[in-house]
């Protein structure tokens, strides 16, 4: 108190949460109760969203947890890897093929966390190729997974750590995961893309 | 951002659950239990209770006296299955009857019928193909409302098809389950899970309520995700006259009566009288039971 | 040995097997190492005649053991319902879509079990309707459950208790599982019609 | 009749598997495991070794080392996969060199596509259709031969279709079986399970073999019978570098080391060399690991 406030005169002061703990907090704000979210690959962010958005106001959510199938694990430490053991202390297991079968439910899937090495303006997530012709890709990327029932889903989260020009792209190279396609137009569905400092759009 | 409130308890007596969570008339009732095994019959009888008319029931590929009495008490219109009995113990009395009489609109199918039909509902398909060979039955002639033909397009060849079923409630029994929703099979689990997948509404009848707490140890025991179940029944020994795999076996004297007796109108409305619309609770119910086929009623084996 | 042996004055004496035991030996002996069995249901003999078929000669059988997906069941004491519990004292239970699935996986099944409420000369099974026109059945059967898979199979081994004119017709009413449909030409793969009492034909 | 004989021992060193129920080429192989984990290291390693020429490999939804390592191997002319990568770790090193070289062949798919795939091979099915929407991704577009269109004969309207995938062999991991061959999954299943039932030869490699005898009072927790496999290979710690579930956990150094070092072909040349080619034996193996990676390796923490 006795002295002034500057970028640079301040003590070294650790913020309360690191900036992962802010966008869980952020992701689980944009959880709603009642909600089944699929959380896919990758998933160590959502998963801590959906655990923290059923403490916090949506005890009624229930989260599929990665490809073991777990249905609102208690994975304590979070882990990294999606299919991981520990996931399976939950409150059921689904096999593998009736969790994709479930994807494909009319309705059942209301949110979905999604990602990609290119999001574009509508939404649409590329995680297959990089380069104007899939069949000789500059970057060839990982796969399309459950991606394309994006289109099925209630509507999709998308996130993304690395806000580079480089993932933003205006449109990408190959729909993975359908968003919007070209524009609000072609698909009547409400989705929402939540980028990683919180901002909504 | 909502307000913080306990998760919802799904716990229903069989009557609330019945009366909330089933419409009537309800267009697509799906109920579980194969032959003499794992049927809802609390929630069946329940069903009679309330008259709630049934446009079309699915059953199991081999369904016995789960959808028999709901044929008995005259609340279904129309029924796709590939089998109503009583396996050895003979036909089913009022599927029979009814059937014969013209008064049940009967959709004859096989048992892929039902399970890709299920499967399909259950994951958004449009429809499903059937393997070569199936087409030399007549049973797909019998149907041709649900049995059609397209062409596959990587052969060129017919394929015959099934179209998808979709229960608008499934009526199911399972062993156990928390109040939540979380649902546990412990013996087999015929169609029973891929119903409850299949249906936009489901509710379990469950031999015992466990705590949730419970079930992080035997997750991938748990066949069914709270997401997918709307209702939880808790009624001990709610399957008479069938069984509950590992709980108890089905009544032999019992169904062996009722095929005999129900084999004429005034014996099946008898029937329906004393055990059905009578009893003014389960225990009312056992109590006849116990009384009329004392000693028929035991555990299993195993 | 002093008494001359007649039909009136023989002691009256048990045969040491009984009808079912002599059924179910000669459904063994039609049984072969290696083969995967469906027993279905109404299946205590058939259960029996593989138990048997293992013990004996066929070390390799492997039987499913009705809709409660048992595979190789030590069912003990044999049991009339083909779904009760007692049968999954087993090596393996698979869940009954899987079940109805692997029926038609191209050659699983090498035997089938079959019977009917009528049985033609080419092998063909009704269990449905009985009457010239099944949509006025004179006699409602319980249905079809997996007998239209008769087509797919190995081989089906149809067995039937009561030997009367009314089950062993020259043409069915309706053809529930197909055999040789209206003769051996229709219907190319081989198959074997194994009465009650042993006679192949 | 036949003579009296003991039930045939499938127990087989991955050698000897590999050597005898995997054809050279073989015309399509399934792999197990996803992403990390129970991925059937042990009869990968050998199948390189053995220098298997692979037609056509199929993966789970997403692959990992498991698939890489048989591409790095040049052993993989076309590859019919949703995922191929190394998820938090990053992406398949020679995967990624593979394709963007044009020396692998790929079908892009999406998981439907291998679930349904397999399902319907399985199921004797002709083809599978998949639920409306799938259709605005481009995965479809980019794999014509695979995905294509029929008519819905309920609605006429168009179907996106699926063919069936039949594995010659398939190649899975699970916990434990017996020496006839029934295997117990004491985790997730994946689609492990699905690609033995599609397949035409499965050949399970396992942590450890039980005694059948112990399997009657937990049959519901067998998930293949014997019947569906063709041989057993017990190899403890055979999944290395991957996991197997409830046994240990994956080597996260290890397969950061994979990753980047595997970024050049120079790099996946010698790791090859090291952990594939020079090790006579499991246990050499094993000693290379723990001297490279020491303490990197860990049971699972449930």
């Amino acid at each position: 108190m006795n002295q002034p406030l500057s970028f640079f005169t301040a003590p070294k002061k650790e913020p309360p949460f690191s900036s992962n703990e802010l966008l869980a907090y952020n992701l689980a704000l944009a959880l709603r109760d009642g909600e089944v979210v699929l959380t896919g690959a990758n998933n160590a962010l959502p998963v801590a969203a959906c655990r923290l958005a059923q403490l916090l106001h949506a005890p009624n959510l229930s989260f599929l947890g990665g490809g073991g199938g777990s249905v609102n694990s208690l994975v304590e430490p979070l882990v990294f890897p999606s299919c991981d053991y520990s996931y399976l202390a939950a409150e059921a297991v689904l096999p593998l093929p009736e969790l994709i079968m479930l994807q494909g439910r009319p309705g059942f899937i209301n949110t979905f966390f999604a990602g990609g090495m290119q999001v574009d303006q509508f939404g649409n997530c590329n995680l297959s190729s990089i380069g104007p012709d899939w069949q000789q890709p500059l970057l060839r990327g990982p796969g399309a997974a459950s991606l394309p029932f994006m289109s099925r889903f209630g509507r999709t989260i998308i996130y993304v750590s690395a806000h580079t020009p480089r993932i933003f792209v205006p449109k990408v190279d190959f729909i993975t995961g359908p968003g919007f396609l070209h524009g609000a137009v072609d698909f009547a569905r409400a989705q929402q893309v939540l980028l990683a400092d919180g901002v909504e759009y | 951002m909502e307000e913080k409130q306990a998760r919802t308890n799904k716990l229903r007596t069989a009557e609330e659950a019945i009366r909330e969570m089933v419409p009537n008339p309800c267009p697509v009732l799906a109920v579980g239990g194969m032959h003499q095994q794992n049927a809802p019959m609390s929630l069946v009888r329940e069903l009679i209770r309330q008259r709630v008319r049934i446009g079309r029931l699915i059953t199991s590929p081999s369904a016995s006296i789960q959808a028999d009495l709901l044929i008995a008490a005259g609340l279904v219109e129309e029924i796709v299955t590939s089998y109503v009995g009583f396996e050895y113990l003979g036909l089913a009395p009022a599927f029979r009857r009814a059937v014969e009489a013209g008064t049940l609109r009967l959709v004859e199918a096989d048992a892929p019928l039902l399970v890709y039909g299920l499967q399909a509902a259950a994951a958004g398909q449009p429809f499903a193909t059937l393997p070569p060979g199936l087409e030399l039955s007549d049973v797909h002639r019998a149907a041709p409302a649900f049995y059609k033909w397209t062409t596959d397009p990587y052969t060129g060849v017919p394929a015959l098809c099934v179209p998808p079923l979709r229960p608008t409630v499934a009526l199911i029994h399972c062993q156990q389950a928390d109040e939540f929703g979380n649902a546990i099979f412990r013996g087999s689990v015929f169609t029973d899970r891929l119903m409850a997948m299949a249906a936009e509404r489901t509710i379990v009848q469950v031999e015992n309520v466990v705590r949730a707490s419970s079930l992080y140890s035997m997750a991938t025991q748990v066949g069914l995700p709270a997401a997918l179940v709307a209702g939880v029944v808790e009624q001990a020994f709610g399957n008479h006259p069938c069984a509950s795999h590992r709980y108890y076996n089905h009544d032999e004297p019992h169904l062996k009566d009722y095929v005999q007796k129900g084999g004429t109108a005034e014996g099946m409305a008898a029937y329906l009288q004393r055990y059905v619309y009578e009893p003014d609770s389960h225990d009312e119910y056992m109590l006849r039971v116990r009384t009329d086929t004392p000693d028929s009623f035991t555990s299993p084996s195993l």
